[in-house]
């Protein structure tokens, strides 16, 4: 294993007086599948959102920091909770470059004016990638097409939700982040397609790519993850090598 | 004893898609099931197997394409308003609650249409653990209250025929085999439970009948107690290894299309009829009639059956 | 152009056409099932009844009354100037009253979009109170306000008499400038459109989608405003048919001539060819605006070319 | 001020002049008295007097009281209507979705105001004509949202599994969908109908013809005379515009209060 690339130091989210989110804090490094799993309500998705700077600030509500670091273990970003330039900063120099997201409900993340190959463009274009009609297809592949050029006149209202997912991984990709955030991508899909999906995310995490892969499927999970964080209520109940942590808790 | 639930070649098929792109997908073919008064039956299977479609169907939500549907010896022949001593418990209950609604008022309109006092009320409260949440708004309960919510209406209803859909999803694994049991214990002697779940542990430590089901067709059907004794269905035998009943690695096994059996393609002991034939539910010739109480084995799978 | 874009548009068109002939026959039925008909307001001499019918039309049926309704033959009219052809009393009265509309529509649209693009800063409370005022209280406010105000200035010698004094009498630019302000603020007119408007854009704001952009940090305003679009032209079209009744009230209450004043006389003095004309036109620029509408919600959104 | 303080505006203004008009005391026909026009308010008359020396205050309360009738007569015809063609439409969809719908959206197909006008020319011009048409004329919108809402309500869990645990189609209908669901849309609808009468009727009355006539009173013809009549004390100018206008923004206002709650509730 190599260095950590990025790290959620003691985060804290509340709502009214319970908090949702308690001190979490993990790593998370190059190369590593790390799963957040837990009960529905536990606070997997709105940690994961955390990392990307989503959660919308309100003062004394969100406590703690996000950091990204570098190949040599320094921090390239540090996003505060606090409100202010130093936090709108921190996260545009994350969001898309260094981390990328693959939210929950993938078909209404798409804009659904535009057609995935011009999604996927306008996506990489952003990224400072190239993006002439080869390229995106090539990103299309990457996430899991085998034939990406029927797809790019599709609208997003036409996919299926297995495709609608990938084309979100294609997109996360296509910034060329080195961290993704995937928020339950295998919900509602049948079971050979996550399965697949799942590979093709393993795949690229052998490349190099460090993810946080939020998901209900503890089956998958120990297959397919380096690591488990489990999460009940807002706060880290076990942390460990998938295979331990799932073994005892699917019994 | 008579049939709460009598199902005999029941056959759905879902037609989708514009009118240009007609898709139908076969969620059900060719099955018999039957649950009897005072029996608990347990149907496993993946998700996308079927299971759920058949507890529709039992609940006359789903008419059938072809087949017979009888519940509580009455015909169910099309899509027909369902019987009030039928409850289904769905797969994601806590969905199944008007959230504008507080737990209390919710259980005092089914206590209304069911026939049951205030008392009643107070007491399944009591029991789900509810009561100090009864005036909040079904909307504002947590996940797993407003699952407990859903189940106290349909175990208000006192049905004589329950069919449960995966009502332990989302409960830890400590509570799952309590709250089978109440649903076990709530119904009287003359009342039947269908447990639908993925979960061979849950069933076994319920149920007395099991029926396993693969790709909408029904592949092996036996007494609890036959579980443990091979031979099995491949696909059961699967399971039980996943479950960690029996040793040996878990084939990966997924249902696919195909003319023939589901698995075919990734059976081990497949054989070349499998890929092209519809297997048939075959009786093994059975060895422990004394303690399974007379229920036949049977099988859709020649291999097992002939090495017996 | 897309197929499925061609045949949204076609249906769109064809739904919108269709209610306008449906609307038209149903003012034409209720014109024929109203007690007493023309003829009998004018004159109780049967020969001479007789011959207003014939001369009128009165008895022509159901559909034939329609087409002539839809194409324009509106005849002549009756007291609001006898003889004239209504088809050129209409349309003279348009040639005036267009630009009044038109202008006040703009400045909704305009007014509107910029008010509630600029989310979260300049939230007034007293707004929707202030602007609760219907057309003619407003009206007569200003009126009241620049009449008397001029005179005590006129009196104190401050200025000579403006040219646009005594309103609303004189022709003049303020007359018309004010006209315009009043037709688009009043009945909340301007308010409800903001409020509209803004609330849309609050939920796109939030949308999975422009969150999804955000989360990779690319630019949302375009994507913002394509999903504002069809939301704009729907409120647009709704304002623009409300400131036809509008426009009635405004030209009485600042003596303006034009189409709302000529609907006006009609229906007091019983003109029932110019009132008919006057409620066709009204329907066909609803129409055409619904037909706008759509046409831009189709081309911009292509969710809605599915649902046909 | 609060929603609260609003809409006790509006129910006391309405109980006040009801009460008054109940009680009697005032004679519309008779209250004539040209020697003591554009008196300055005073005990004799609160709000001062007009051109033909009549009492604006109790002409105030008798118009107020004239509207409460044919308003909820308004609200009625656009609700029940309007609503039950919506449900009609959600609760059914399809094909009997778009026949309601092409039913209710009949009076939409002119604006508001022309259709009301126009109905006022075909039938007589009275408060009941008036009252149907500002009725109708909320009835497309009031079809469309409730046919929305149920419809969607309709397609979520609990109404299926309300029905299949033997909960009747009228009390998932009436109990859950209609008034816990479209209970607040319904009364929006029905406030904004009300205001759009008293507009409706106000603006003829202003007008001139086909609205109230003289001697009956109305806010209308009593903004129109003081528009003309600079003699009237500047407090008898004022009150009837004044008291028009805080009603309908009191209207106005509840309305959008309502509108948040439900908008909150839907989340």
């Amino acid at each position: 294993m190599t260095a950590t690339i990025l790290e959620v130091r003691k985060l804290v989210i509340s709502a009214g007086e319970a908090p949702l989110i308690d001190d979490v804090s993990f790593a998370v490094r190059r190369g590593e599948l790390l799963a957040v799993v837990g009960a529905s309500g536990a606070g997997k998705s709105l940690s994961g959102r955390a990392m990307v700077g989503l959660v919308p600030f309100l003062p004394g509500v969100v406590s703690g920091e996000v950091r990204v670091l570098g190949d040599d273990g320094t921090a390239l970003v540090t996003v505060p909770s606090e409100v202010g330039p130093a936090r709108e900063r921190a996260l545009k120099a994350l969001r898309g470059r260094l981390v990328g997201w693959i939210p929950q409900d993938a078909r209404a993340a798409l804009s659904p004016i535009d057609t995935v190959g011009r999604q996927v463009a306008d996506a990489l274009r952003h990224a400072g990638r190239p993006h002439d009609r080869d390229s995106m297809l090539e990103a299309l592949a990457q996430a899991g097409f085998p034939q990406p050029a029927v797809l790019v006149n599709c609208y997003p209202h036409t996919l299926s939700g297995g495709m609608a997912r990938r084309v979100q991984v294609a997109l996360g990709l296509s910034t060329g982040a080195p961290f993704l955030v995937a928020d339950e991508p295998t919900t509602g899909l049948d079971r050979p397609v996550q399965a697949r999906l799942v590979q093709t995310l393993r795949r690229l995490c052998d490349g190099g790519l460090g993810l946080v892969w939020i998901t209900h499927e503890l089956g998958l999970v120990r297959r397919f993850a380096d690591h488990v964080v489990v999460l009940e209520r807002g706060c880290v109940v076990r942390k460990g090598p998938a295979t331990e942590v799932i073994d005892e808790d699917s019994l | 004893m008579t049939d709460l639930l009598r199902m005999k070649g029941v056959t759905v098929t879902f037609r989708g898609g514009g009118w240009l792109r007609r898709t139908s997908t076969c969620a059900l073919s060719n099955v018999d099931l039957s649950v009897q008064e005072g029996e608990s039956v347990g149907l496993v299977g993946e998700s996308g197997c079927g299971k759920s479609t058949l507890a529709r169907v039992a609940a006359g939500l789903v008419s059938v394409d072809s087949g017979e549907v009888d519940v509580l010896g009455q015909r169910v022949d099309r899509t027909s308003p369902s019987v009030r001593d039928v409850q289904l418990i769905y797969q994601n209950v806590d969905a199944h609650v008007d959230p504008h609604w507080t737990a209390r008022r919710l259980l005092r309109e089914s206590a209304d249409v069911h026939g049951r006092q205030d008392a009643d009320v107070n007491a399944i409260l009591e029991r789900v653990g509810l009561s100090h949440r009864a005036e909040v708004a079904a909307g504002m309960l947590s996940g797993g209250e407003r699952r407990r919510l859903g189940v106290a209406r349909v175990l208000l209803a006192r049905p004589r025929l329950l069919l449960a859909d995966e009502p332990c999803a989302g409960v830890d694994a400590a509570r799952r085999v309590d709250l089978a049991t109440a649903l076990l214990e709530h119904s009287g002697p003359s009342s039947g439970l269908l447990l639908i779940t993925h979960d061979l542990a849950l069933v076994q430590a319920v149920c007395d009948r099991v029926v396993v089901m693969l790709g909408g067709r029904v592949v092996e059907e036996c007494a609890k107690i036959d579980l443990a004794r091979v031979p099995h269905h491949p696909y059961t035998r699967a399971l039980l290894q996943a479950s960690g009943q029996l040793s040996g690695a878990v084939p990966l096994l997924q249902a696919a299309s195909s003319k023939g059996c589901p698995i075919a393609a990734q059976c081990s002991s497949a054989r070349d009829s499998c890929k092209r034939e519809v297997q048939r539910l075959q009786r093994v010739p059975d060895a422990g009639a004394s303690t399974n109480k007379g229920v036949a084995h049977r099988i859709a799978c020649p291999v097992p059956v002939e090495s017996r | 152009m897309s197929g499925a874009l061609a045949r949204a548009l076609l249906a769109r068109t064809a739904a919108v056409v269709g209610g306008l002939v449906a609307a038209v026959a149903a003012l034409v039925v209720l014109l024929k099932a109203a007690p007493g008909d023309a003829a009998d307001l004018v004159t109780t001499d049967p020969t001479l009844r007789a011959r207003l019918v014939a001369e009128w039309d009165l008895d022509a049926p159901i559909h034939e009354a329609v087409g002539a309704a839809l194409s324009g033959r509106w005849g002549q009219s009756w007291t609001v100037r006898p003889g004239a052809d209504v088809a050129d009393l209409v349309m003279e009265a348009l040639v005036q009253s267009v630009p009044l509309w038109l202008g006040a529509w703009a400045l909704t649209l305009a007014l509107g979009i910029g008010w509630s693009s600029q989310a979260g800063r300049a939230r007034w409370q007293g707004w929707p109170v202030l602007s609760a005022a219907p057309v003619f209280l407003l009206g007569w406010a200003a009126i009241v306000l620049l009449n008397e105000t001029a005179f005590a200035a006129m009196g104190a010698g401050w200025i000579n008499r403006p040219a646009w004094f005594s309103l609303p009498d004189s022709t003049s630019f303020l007359r018309s400038a004010l006209a315009m302000t009043v037709l688009a603020a009043g009945s909340g007119g301007l308010r409800s459109f903001v409020d509209g408007a803004r609330s849309r854009l609050e939920v796109h704001r939030m949308s999975p989608a422009v969150e999804a952009l955000v989360a990779r940090g690319q630019p949302t305003r375009r994507l913002l405003a394509w999903l504002w679009v069809p939301d704009l032209s729907v409120l647009a079209a709704e304002r623009g048919a409300l400131l036809f009744g509008g426009l009635v009230v405004v030209e009485r209450v600042f003596a303006m001539p034009g189409a709302g004043s000529l609907f006006w006389e009609a229906c007091v003095r019983r003109d029932q060819p110019v009132v008919v004309a006057s409620g066709v036109v009204a329907a066909l620029g609803v129409a055409l605006l619904r037909w706008l509408a759509d046409m831009t919600r189709v081309v911009a959104d292509p969710r809605l070319r599915e649902l046909t | 001020m609060t929603v609260r303080a609003w809409a006790w505006l509006v129910v006391g203004a309405v109980v006040f002049a009801r009460l008054l008009s109940w009680l009697g005391g005032y004679d519309i026909v008779a209250d004539v008295d040209p020697s003591n026009s554009g008196a300055a308010p005073g005990t004799a008359a609160w709000l001062g007097t007009d051109a033909l020396g009549r009492d604006i205050a109790w002409r105030m309360v008798k118009a107020t009281d004239a509207f409460v009738v044919p308003s909820v007569g308004a609200a009625l015809v656009a609700v029940g209507l309007g609503g039950g063609l919506g449900t009609l439409g959600g609760w059914f969809g399809g094909t009997i979705e778009r026949a309601s719908g092409a039913v209710a959206g009949l009076p939409g197909a002119a604006p508001r105001f022309v259709m009301v006008l126009l109905l006022a020319t075909i039938f007589e011009p009275s408060s009941v004509v008036l009252a149907v048409g500002c009725g109708l004329a909320f009835v497309p919108q009031a079809a469309a949202e409730v046919a929305a809402r149920l419809g969607a309500m309709r397609r979520t869990a609990f109404v299926e599994a309300s029905l299949v645990h033997g909960v009747g189609v009228a009390r998932v209908l009436g109990g859950h969908l209609l008034w816990t669901g479209c209970r607040l849309l319904l009364l929006r609808l029905a406030l904004q109908s009300v205001a759009f009468y008293v507009v409706v009727e106000t603006t003829l009355s202003y007008l001139g013809a086909l609205g109230v006539q003289e001697p009956l009173p109305s806010f209308g013809n009593m903004v129109a005379r003081g528009l003309v009549d600079s003699r009237l004390h500047l407090v008898a100018r004022l009150a009837p515009p004044t008291a028009l206008w805080l009603l309908l923004s009191a209207l106005l206002h509840v309305d959008g209060v309502v509108a948040r709650r439900d908008s909150r509730r839907a989340t």
